[in-house]
Parts: structure tokens; C-alpha cells; sequence
């Protein structure tokens, strides 16, 4: 399947990138696709970031449906 | 709550005006039900850092999350307080130290409420809209993420 | 409380317009302390009574004592709250409705103190200052003696 | 003794004045004089109001000092 991802933030410093497309073989958790990533991008180890998929922030047990927007979001600072 | 608010777009370029506020202020002068205004401003400080003063911040977010959630935030607000107005703005983009980059403005018949609402909906807005926020310190280009806490 | 801050004055005649608002808060933004403005505003309702809708307050005071009141209310407030800045500022005389009577202007490094702050000044001044309310109903100059309850 | 009196808000359209010299032949405490006052006028029977010696809200048991400014208050409506 395939998702498009955003990085924002601190981490899209990281990643070195704001947004890519993600192609994956079958179903994936916000778990599985959090330990995707932080095996493609190893500088993710240690930020702290939840995980929206099509813009609600789930659990890492939760179901990505295909052609999902997942956006990494590092910790909220309005105001 | 029966009544759907409109959505309003929150996010505003740079810093928000005093004279933005006091046209604001104005605009409600014809709601002759409103009693208590109550406004929180968001302004930003020139904390000491390591490697020198905050001179700003620049404020970067998840955009449509972030209108859809300040959108869910006003109708939990207009369902639990008894409000007239309540209006919310945000700046994206550079802000220097002293300017104001968060206007929450709500009005209602009586004060408990507009000063229960303005506490509740600053909260909200601090622990539960994407927003990123890059402080910039000293003259160079060091900075650092905030996070609110 | 170690600083003692000078008494200010309070009372303006007549409505306290959105300009004057707007001129308070672009003079603290030099004030690169501040990270909080609360602002608390009272506006004139046109509640509906026996002889027809309110037009508008007729204020009078003790003033004197009124002045005194409101200073002590500030010093309590500096003592309780970290507070950068407090301004207050009360109409005498005729303010018609849909305009502003009351304007508790609350500075801060954090915002929690200035939320608490300006609950606080905005009850003590309900309670406390001398000041009396003459709500002008319908067109045939009748009146009646508003009271806080 | 001699005090100076002061009316405010409904309680001067009760009376009828502003402000007035009030003698006593010796010490007045706040009871006393609210007493003194309620005679003089009738109408102000059934209004709620505190009395301020020299600008301090005063209770009945306390004296009122010579030359005092005395003031009737009535319910305060600011804000």
C-alpha cells in the first residue's frame, strides 16, 4: 500500500525532507510504520513525536488504511 | 449543542496587531447581549539562553490538522460555557520578542463564563494543536524547538 | 511586598473605547518579560426590563475612596501574583450600551498567574470599590439602581 | 462634635443632598449615628447601605472620631 508521509518540525530537520510518499507490501499498525521509519531515518531515535494518520493522532496498535495521510508531529508549542 | 459554528480560519501571518484587536473589540459593541468580554494575548519574551536572547520565534504547523482541531476546541467551548463570540487567533511565520502570536477573545453575558472559557480553550490550544515553534537566540542564526509543558 | 507601586488613576469619564485598549497593549511590547496579557473587559448589556430595554449606566462614586480602594486592590494583587504589569481602568458617568465600563489589563511571565490575577481584581472590584450604577431604561428616563450581586 | 456627611447613588436622591454638616452634642459610634440618620430620614428605612468612616467601611460598635467624614453607601455596582 501506499501512504504520503509529513515530517514537521524538528523533524523534518532530521529527515532532511517535509513529505514522501510511502510504499509498503500489505497492512501496517501506526506501531509497524513507527518502527519503519525510525529505521530509515536512525536520527529519529530519541525525539519524541505522535503519529496523525489522516490528521487524528493514533494509537500504535491502530490500522493504517491504505492511502492514508501520516504526519510525525514533535511536541506542540502555540501559543 | 444543537448550533454548528462556522468554521474560521485562525491562522494569521506574523505578528497580530494591537489595532487588529481593538477592531475586534469593536466589531462586538453591536452585541448588546455581551457583558464580559475576557481576552488572553500571547506575547513573545526574550528569555536568556545559552548563546543569547530569544529575538522571536517562528511558528510552523500542521495546518489543516491544526484549523480542523481549533475548529473541535471552539464548539466544546461554545457546548460547555454559555458564550455569545469566541474567537481564536494564531500566527504562522516569524514573530519577534514583545510581539503577540495567540488571540483568544470570548465574550459572553456574564464573566464566570468568559473567564472559564478563556482558561479552558488557552489549554486546550497549548496541549492539542500541531503547532512547531523554532526560538531563535542571539544574532547567529542559533535556535532552539520549544515545547510546551 | 517590597516595592511599593505608585497609585494611578482609574477613573475615565464616559466609555472606554477599543483605540485606547489597543494603545495599552502596543505599549507593552517593549516589555520583553511578558509572555502573558490577560484582559478583562465589562460591557454595557441592554437587559430587558418592565419599562423597555437599558440604554445605557449613569456611574458615580465615592471617588476618593474608590481610588484608594482600586490601589489597594493593585498592591494585594502584585503581592499574590507574578506580575509583570496591572492596569485598571473604570468609567464615571454615562456609558451607553454596547460600550466599555471596565478595563483589567493584567501582565505576566506566565500565563496562569495572569488568568488568576485577573479573576481575582475583577471580583474585588465587584465587591469592594465604591462605585454605584444608575441602568437608564426605555425612552421616558426611567431608571433603576443596579446592584452586584 | 462636628462631622461632615456624605450621600451616594439612591441614597442622595433619598435625601435629597449630597452632602451635609452633622452636630452632636459628644461621641457618636457608627450605630449611633446610622441611628441619628434613619430619624432624620424616614426613608431611608429599608435601604441596605455600610457606612464609611474617613473612607474605611466601619462597623456599628466602632466610634466615629471628631471632624470625621461620614459616608452612606449604598449597594457598590462597579465593573
Amino acid at each position: 500500500m501506499s501512504l504520503h508521509v509529513l515530517y514537521f518540525g524538528m523533524l523534518a530537520e532530521v529527515t532532511g525532507l517535509a513529505e514522501e510518499n510511502w510504499l509498503n507490501n500489505g497492512q501496517l499498525t501506526v506501531g509497524d510504520f513507527r518502527a519503519q521509519v525510525m529505521q530509515k531515518y536512525p536520527a529519529l531515535q530519541g525525539k519524541k513525536f505522535k503519529i496523525a494518520v489522516n490528521q487524528r493522532i493514533l494509537e500504535d496498535l491502530a490500522d493504517i488504511a491504505p492511502q492514508s495521510e501520516v504526519a510525525l508531529l514533535p511536541p506542540f508549542a502555540g501559543g | 449543542m444543537e448550533k454548528q459554528h462556522k468554521p474560521k480560519k485562525v491562522f494569521v501571518e506574523g505578528p497580530i496587531s494591537p489595532d487588529f484587536i481593538a477592531k475586534s473589540i469593536a466589531s462586538h459593541q453591536s452585541k448588546t447581549g455581551i457583558g464580559a468580554h475576557a481576552i488572553f494575548l500571547g506575547q513573545i519574551r526574550a528569555d536568556e539562553k545559552e548563546g543569547g536572547a530569544v529575538s522571536g520565534i517562528a511558528y510552523t504547523a500542521y495546518e489543516e490538522m491544526a484549523e480542523q482541531t481549533f475548529h473541535e476546541i471552539r464548539e466544546a467551548a461554545f457546548a460547555r460555557f454559555e458564550l455569545t463570540c469566541l474567537h481564536i487567533y494564531h500566527s504562522l511565520g516569524l514573530v519577534p520578542t514583545g510581539q503577540i502570536s495567540l488571540f483568544v477573545f470570548v465574550s459572553s453575558p456574564h464573566r464566570r463564563a468568559a473567564f472559564e472559557a478563556s482558561e479552558y480553550i488557552v489549554e486546550e490550544i497549548k496541549t492539542k494543536v500541531p503547532i512547531f515553534a523554532k526560538e531563535l537566540i542571539g544574532d547567529n542564526g542559533e535556535f532552539e524547538w520549544k515545547r510546551n509543558v
